[in-house]
């Protein structure tokens, strides 16, 4: 396990400098989607990069988080930061009960029951109408402010302060997932992903460490929704959807799973591309599916593992020094 | 008729074979023994097209084979008859043997082929549309050997046919095997009931890691105090 | 009192009884080998004592705790670790990574902890780290300490398997053929660890083997099982002229039969 | 009372036999491949797509398309196979799960243009008079559909259980080596499952056609439920899938008729759920012994 | 440090490539256009670019406004409130388009409605129909289509007490402008002393409603209201035929379309739809449009055509109004409007709802739209 620090350093010292550098409202915004794609790519790759265990259900822990943001300052009255950490628990009890039920299963049955969970959910989110208001969903969900002695100090009407609770929220989630990977926790779970038999003989539970990661997992994505729920000012049942599953999927895999920048460059590759290929038009999915199946035919590693592929043909410099935890 | 020169052959980055050379000539019985691990079945794997050795060449019949596919290989007239049996389950005791001349066309032949082995395999003919599943493992046994020979092939190759088998099952696959034999068909045999093996082959290679330790003639072996050692220590 | 104590152990699966009415004692600070020919049902009894399989009958103490029903890495927890007869190891992950993922019961500490670290965290990180570079001396892996496991060669796979075993910080190990494959400096040197692992480490041994040389070098106790019985245990000198023994291994003579000769 | 519920048992019994073409397609490329595939959906709606450019373009008779839809599809799905899956054989699920992905975000995508976004019916020969039995209403094209289904379903039967290559699929899925060892083409009886698999999902589609209308949007729910019907199945079990899908057919059905429509989509997913916890190897399959 | 380069390649290549800022000004006014015109509503979105781009071709073709061509710059939505906010903000902020219309799904434009707020660009859907929309007042948001309450409140009527259908079934797709519009009809009706039998929903990709229309057989109602697009809409009224429904229909959604009557075929016969927009409306202002619209898309407009068409138009006349293409001006111009659509003369009100059009209740026959009443539509609010 090499240490991915450093990279990451660099890279949120230019996070922090960005919005200073460049301005203008459009790329704040792509930036904005960007580091909430991050952390929400993150936490399925808690499950899917170190469990190993492809979690078809994660879009509703992201739903949750949603609801649970728009539910408490809506219907509630709740102020947006205690909804913050009210949609990130949620989401992560609801993980613990899902996965206390799912985590049992595995491969491809864990990869069906999760979907199933998720699309119940979707449903019941559609049809309950009391409680969800149905498919239309909430609109004008207030945006955060931050209150000092009575004084708004800072009102969020600019992209730019999005833009920094997004990378606060970014670094909480790196940080907190780096500590875990790095740590006789994160230890764990690779060697359950690596060899689930061989982790037991020495001690190690892999049930009690999918569920971690998977509630880990789920807090990140929870926390990810109240970010989105507060920052789009709607949410309707589209976040229980297939499409961000989709999305986050894609992301992961082509920036590279089990590592911790992996879902970083994929965050930032995927919103750009589709960005980028506004130009095609109508054909601009097509162009897009094709793009993935390459991707993933070329480099099934994902992207974070092109220097070590250009450098065993000795394109890139340095040595040949293979293994990414 | 099967020459091998200096294969190796490795999974992953697992040495398996570092340099096996040995030759079975027509109509030979060879034994194949060695300790676990050695690389016995490797050496089968690697004829029979299921690995790709990564130096060294293998012939039979004077044409080079270890570039072909196991289909072609055993067009060639190679059958392999593999470790723990791997029959198939959820087909029939006709249809695993059916399955074993997969490659041949000539319905009359497979035919006759198929009466002739349910004939020497009376065990096989009264279960014959029971599924392979539900047979006992010297039965399972049986039905690999049969089906190995259903191909009609000119060298055949037993992984351990004895593994697992009570003595009385052992002297049968014995006889068996004598009988293959006899028919003309030459054997490549991998045992590691030494004692069997050594007293029903002509010729063996004692293989250690991935390696041909000790060859010869296998009377002069068995009195050989060496191979003793080799499996009860020494 | 023996710290390993199979009672009247059986398996059955399905129709096949794979383990019949084992009884087996290991003392501690002993090196006793389990050995018979392949399908014997050695590595069933090894699965039975660590808990992957359930045992169709019989009881399993371990220090004299009835460890029958416990879940692997509970037994693991105890201080009985396995290794396993395939190569097994994390792949992907480097030599000191295998072995401090090895060294997780050293390094466990609460949930909250590893986010919000304290000395005692440090502190075991290196206590774990500590025993990790001094398993990796004492096999000397040290210069395959950065190589991503899936690259080393064979010899140096087992001991990296064994270094992983010993990463659990077990009281007693059961190693599953750990000298398959090795040639004979490898295994030599194989003997001298292990009983250097039972002398200075402190660490009981049951052990099951092919290479004889390993078992007879090695070995306190011999233990021999055919078609899932126990047909003989004593010294190695014992079992190795044990009739039984020799004909399990080598097969029944067929000296009535004349050796084939080429047509 | 008993009438209606007659009609949601016939209702659910045509219902059924898509949810069954399409689950006995999945059941191989998922079940006994192994590759989760997002695409199968797309397969579906394309069967349709092709077949309306025979039959309402090209102005093929309706009997034909179905035979020249089964082998562009059929080779479509050896393409697929041979291009996009069996570079990736052996990986982690993942990676055949994203390229099933990209390829059912291309497919999707380009029918949209190709075929256009209106929905379309296919000219199909027969009437649409309802035919009615006692108390029950159906019609010709929803009896063809069952009866297309029926003859699919046998026709994948003999396939296996009496052919060469049927020969071959259960060897080689039942134990690899032993199939390689005895000569069958390993890498070739994957891809002509895949295509076969490919192939069921278009007939499917082409009774879309032929009863309801083609439309791509229609791609994504069936996907979903496929996966709900081979899991209902026993994953690898063929005849479980078909038993699966209609089934799957008549519960919703019933549900729907007797509860909620709303909540008509939700019962299979909570099916699965609940099988997965109790019989996790499937409604119709033996658990294996062990 | 491998990761730091890729990264680091990553960040700039995305800097070099977004940060480019607002494109050169051109002599032409942009209309920003938020559509799904991918995924599943990619039908009814292109139908509805297609009849913008009408207007905009019959604009330009007479000198364009304040003597500049008109130019949309159409972005895909998908429908997905993410995907159509992104699609805003390179409108609103990117390509700094004075004027956005969109974002079709009432979802989607309830989620783009703060950005157009945010960065004061005059936001006006042809689509749209939740009455949540304009339920507050807002500044920057107009509505050129008719609510789903307006839409309840001119129908209910002529089918209580013109037709006396006084026992209702629903029958509508799972979504929000399905549920919305059920809402609308139940409330109106029961007001008006109607009985609701039942509701039932289905999803919008299915195919076979069997089950609900046997349930609906059962009850026997005088009327089922059917909330559906084509697709459903059509298989729906087939079916219906095929297990002898005898209750009336009564379609909502875009039915007089001839792409709807084609589908349904005889079985569209006798089934009613309330419709905004029929081409078969008389009229010289629907002529032309029919006309002209069949000549370049060779088929007959629909409610979706008509929408964008008729926003287009109201854009334009604002435009010209204002006197610049400044959002604000634009803002402000839009309020007084008082544009002859192909059905009605269209206003704002209050709450920038749109009010005016001739609503029109039709009767399928032999792939015509027979009108069999009409109404205008009123401000709920003023």
């Amino acid at each position: 396990m090499s240490s991915q620090r450093l990279p990451l350093l660099a890279l949120l010292a230019a996070a922090i400098a960005l919005p200073l550098v460049f301005r203008g409202e459009y790329f704040m915004h792509l930036m904005i989607m960007v580091l909430f794609y991050t952390v929400l790519a993150s936490s399925l790759n808690i499950v899917t990069g170190y469990i190993g265990q492809l979690s078809l259900g994660h879009a509703a822990f992201f739903g949750i988080g949603c609801y649970a943001a728009a539910m408490l300052t809506l219907d509630a009255g709740w102020s947006v930061w205690t909804a913050m950490i009210i949609a990130g628990l949620a989401a992560a009890v609801a993980g613990f009960v899902i996965g206390y039920i799912t985590l049992r299963l595995d491969g491809h049955y864990f990869v069906l029951i999760t979907l199933a969970f998720a699309e119940v959910l979707r449903l019941v989110v559609i049809n309950w109408e009391e409680v969800t208001r149905g498919p239309l969903g909430f609109p004008n969900i207030p945006r955060p402010s931050i209150v000092l002695g009575g004084e708004v100090m800072v009102d969020f009407s600019s992209k730019t302060h999005f833009y920094y609770v997004a990378l606060v929220l970014v670094v909480i989630t790196l940080w907190a997932k780096h500590r875990f990977v790095y740590s006789a926790m994160g230890r764990a779970s690779v060697a359950i992903r690596e060899n689930p038999r061989l982790a037991q003989s020495v001690g190690i539970d892999p049930f009690y460490y999918s569920m971690v990661a998977f509630v880990l997992g789920a807090f990140f994505a929870g926390l990810s929704g109240w970010f989105y729920a507060h920052y789009i000012s709607y949410v309707g049942p589209d976040v229980y959807g297939f499409g961000f599953m989709v999305t986050m999927l894609i992301m992961i895999a082509v920036g590279g799973r089990g590592t911790i920048v992996g879902p970083v460059i994929g965050a930032a590759i995927i919103t750009i591309v589709v960005e980028e290929l506004r130009f095609a038009r109508e054909i601009r999915l097509s162009l897009f599916g094709l793009l993935l199946m390459l991707s993933i035919l070329f480099f099934p590693r994902g992207l974070v593992s092109v220097p070590d592929l250009l450098r065993r043909r000795g394109w890139w410099p340095g040595a040949g020094k293979t293994g990414t935890a | 008729m099967l020459v091998l020169d200096n294969v190796h052959a490795r999974y992953g980055s697992v040495n398996a074979l570092s340099g096996v050379s040995m030759t079975v000539e027509p109509g030979e019985l060879v034994a194949l023994v060695g300790a676990n691990g050695a690389g016995k079945s490797t050496v089968l794997r690697t004829v029979s097209g299921l690995m790709r050795p990564h130096l060294g060449t293998i012939t039979f019949n004077k044409a080079r084979i270890d570039r072909q596919s196991a289909s072609e290989i055993v067009k060639l007239g190679i059958a392999h008859c593999p470790e723990e049996r791997k029959i198939w389950p959820q087909m029939t005791v006709e249809e695993n043997l059916e399955m074993g001349a997969y490659l041949r066309r000539d319905k009359a032949g497979i035919a006759a082929t198929l009466a002739k082995m349910l004939d020497r395999f009376p065990r096989l003919h009264e279960r014959r549309r029971q599924m392979a599943g539900t047979l006992s493992g010297g039965e399972q046994q049986m039905l690999a050997i049969a089906r190995a020979l259903m191909s009609a092939p000119q060298l055949v190759m037993f992984d351990e046919p004895s593994l697992g088998l009570s003595p009385i099952l052992v002297q049968e696959v014995v006889a068996i095997i004598r009988d293959i034999y006899k028919d003309g068909v030459t054997v490549l045999l991998v045992e590691q009931n030494v004692n069997m093996a050594l007293r029903l082959a002509s010729r063996a290679y004692v293989l250690e890691t991935g390696r041909v330790a000790v060859s010869g003639d296998s009377r002069d072996l068995l009195k050989d105090d060496s191979l003793l050692k080799a499996y009860l220590g020494g | 009192m023996a710290l390993l104590e199979i009672d009247v152990l059986s398996k059955s699966f399905g129709g096949l009884q794979a383990v019949r009415d084992i009884s087996l004692a290991v003392d501690d600070g002993e090196i006793v080998s389990l050995i018979g020919p392949n399908g014997a049902g050695k590595t069933t009894v090894f699965n039975l004592v660590t808990g992957y399989l359930p045992p169709s009958s019989g009881r399993i103490r371990f220090a004299g705790r009835d460890i029958v029903g416990l879940k692997p890495h509970t037994i693991a927890g105890l201080g009985l670790v396995r290794t396993f007869q395939i190569t097994n190891v994390f792949p992907a992950l480097s030599v000191f990574d295998n072995i401090v993922a090895a060294h997780y019961l050293k390094a466990r500490v609460p949930l909250w902890k590893t986010w919000f670290r304290d000395r005692a965290v440090a502190a075991r990180e290196a206590t774990a780290h500590a025993a990790a570079e001094e398993v990796m001396g004492f096999l000397g892996l040290g210069h395959r300490r950065d190589m991503t496991a899936e690259n080393l060669a064979y010899g140096e796979l087992r001991l990296l398997e064994l270094a992983i075993g010993l990463g659990a910080g077990p009281r007693m190990l059961l190693l599953d053929e750990p000298a398959a494959g090795l040639n004979t400096e490898e295994s030599a040197r194989l003997v001298t660890l292990l009983r250097e692992i039972a002398g200075t480490r402190g660490i009981t041994i049951l052990i099951v083997e092919h290479d004889m040389n390993v078992v007879m070098e090695v070995s306190h106790r011999v233990v021999v099982m055919n078609f899932g019985e126990k047909i003989a245990e004593g010294s190695p000198e014992h079992v190795r002229q044990h009739e039984q023994v020799i004909e399990a291994y080598l097969g029944r003579g067929f000296e009535d039969e004349a050796p084939a000769t080429p047509a | 009372m008993l009438d209606v519920a007659l009609q949601f048992l016939v209702n659910g019994l045509v219902t059924g036999s898509f949810y069954a073409l399409m689950a006995l397609g999945l059941a191989m490329i998922f079940g006994l491949m192994e590759v989760v595939n997002f695409a199968h959906g797309e397969f579906f709606v394309m069967g349709g797509v092709v077949a309306y450019a025979f039959c309402n373009v090209l102005g093929v008779d309706f009997y034909l398309t179905i035979v020249i839809v089964v082998a562009l599809m059929f080779a479509f799905g050896a393409a697929t196979d041979y291009l996009l899956i069996r570079p990736l054989r052996g990986q982690h699920l993942l990676s055949t799960a994203l390229v099933t992905i990209g390829l059912s975000i291309f497919l999707i995508n380009t029918m949209l243009l190709t075929f256009g976004t209106s929905p379309q019916g296919l000219d199909a020969p027969f009437s649409r008079k309802p035919i009615i039995i006692g108390e029950i209403v159906i019609t010709e094209g929803r009896l063809f559909a069952i009866v297309v289904g029926a003859v699919a379903i046998v026709a994948t039967h003999i396939l296996i259980q009496k052919t060469r290559l049927g020969r071959a699929m259960r060897a080689t899925f039942q134990q690899k080596e032993a199939a390689a060892l005895v000569g069958v083409n390993v890498e070739r009886v994957y891809t002509l499952t895949f295509a076969l698999g490919t192939a069921m999902a278009a007939i499917a589609g082409v009774l879309l056609g032929a009863v309801f209308v083609i439309h791509p949007s229609t791609a994504e729910l069936a996907t979903l439920k496929a996966f709900v019907v081979v899991i209902l199945g026993g994953m690898t079990n063929l005849p479980g899938a078909v038993a699966g899908g209609l089934l799957l057919g008549v519960v919703e059905s019933l549900w729907g008729g007797f509860v909620s429509t709303g909540y008509m989509d939700v019962i299979g997913f909570a099916l699965v759920i609940f099988i997965l916890l109790f019989r996790p190897y499937g409604l119709f399959a033996p658990r294996p012994g062990r | 440090m491998t990761k730091t380069m890729t990264g680091l390649a990553t960040a700039v290549a995305a800097v070099a490539v977004l940060a480019g800022g607002a494109l050169a000004q051109t002599d032409t006014i942009r209309i920003g256009v938020i559509k799904p015109i991918t995924g599943p509503l990619a039908f009814d979105g292109n139908n509805s670019v297609n009849g913008a781009k009408l207007a905009v071709d019959e604009i330009n073709a007479k000198g364009g406004v304040l003597g500049k061509k008109l130019e949309l710059v159409v972005e895909d939505g998908q429908c997905k409130p993410a995907d159509s906010v992104t699609a805003a903000e390179k409108l609103m902020v990117r390509d700094k388009v004075p004027v956005v219309m969109g974002a079709f799904c009432s979802g989607a434009t309830l989620a783009v409605m703060p950005v157009a707020e945010r960065n004061k660009v005059p936001l006006i859907t042809g689509v749209s129909s939740s009455p949540k929309l304009t339920e507050a007042k807002q500044s920057w948001f107009f509505r050129n289509a008719e609510s789903e309450l307006m839409t309840a409140q001119a129908f209910a009527a002529i089918l209580y007490e013109k037709m006396g259908l006084k026992n209702i079934y629903y029958l509508a797709v799972n979504d929000d402008w399905g549920r919305g519009t059920v809402g609308a009809f139940k409330e109106t009706f029961e007001k008006i002393g109607a009985k609701t039998m039942s509701i039932e929903y289905v999803d919008r990709t299915a195919n076979d409603f069997y089950t609900p229309l046997t349930k609906i057989r059962a009850a026997n109602p005088d009327v089922v209201i059917v909330v559906a697009e084509t697709q459903a809409g059509s298989i729906i009224t087939k079916q219906a035929r095929e297990l002898g429904l005898k209750s009336k229909i009564f379609g909502v959604g875009a039915w007089a379309t001839p792409t709807f009557m084609n589908l349904a075929g005889d079985a569209a016969n006798g089934v009613f739809a309330g419709v905004v927009y029929a081409s078969t409306a008389t009229g010289d202002a629907n002529k032309m449009f029919v006309d002209n619209f069949k000549k370049v898309f060779n088929t007959d407009p629909g409610k979706y055509s008509a929408g964008g068409y008729t926003t287009i138009n109201v854009i334009a006349q604002a435009i010209a109004r204002a006197g610049a293409a400044e959002p604000d001006k634009i803002r402000e111009a839009l309020t007084k409007t008082d544009v002859q659509a192909p059905n009605g003369r269209i206003k704002f009100d209050s709450h920038h709802q749109a009010y005016g059009w001739e609503l029109v209740l039709v009767e399928l026959k032999d792939k015509v739209p027979h009108i069999r009443a009409t109404g205008v539509a009123k401000s709920p609010y003023d």
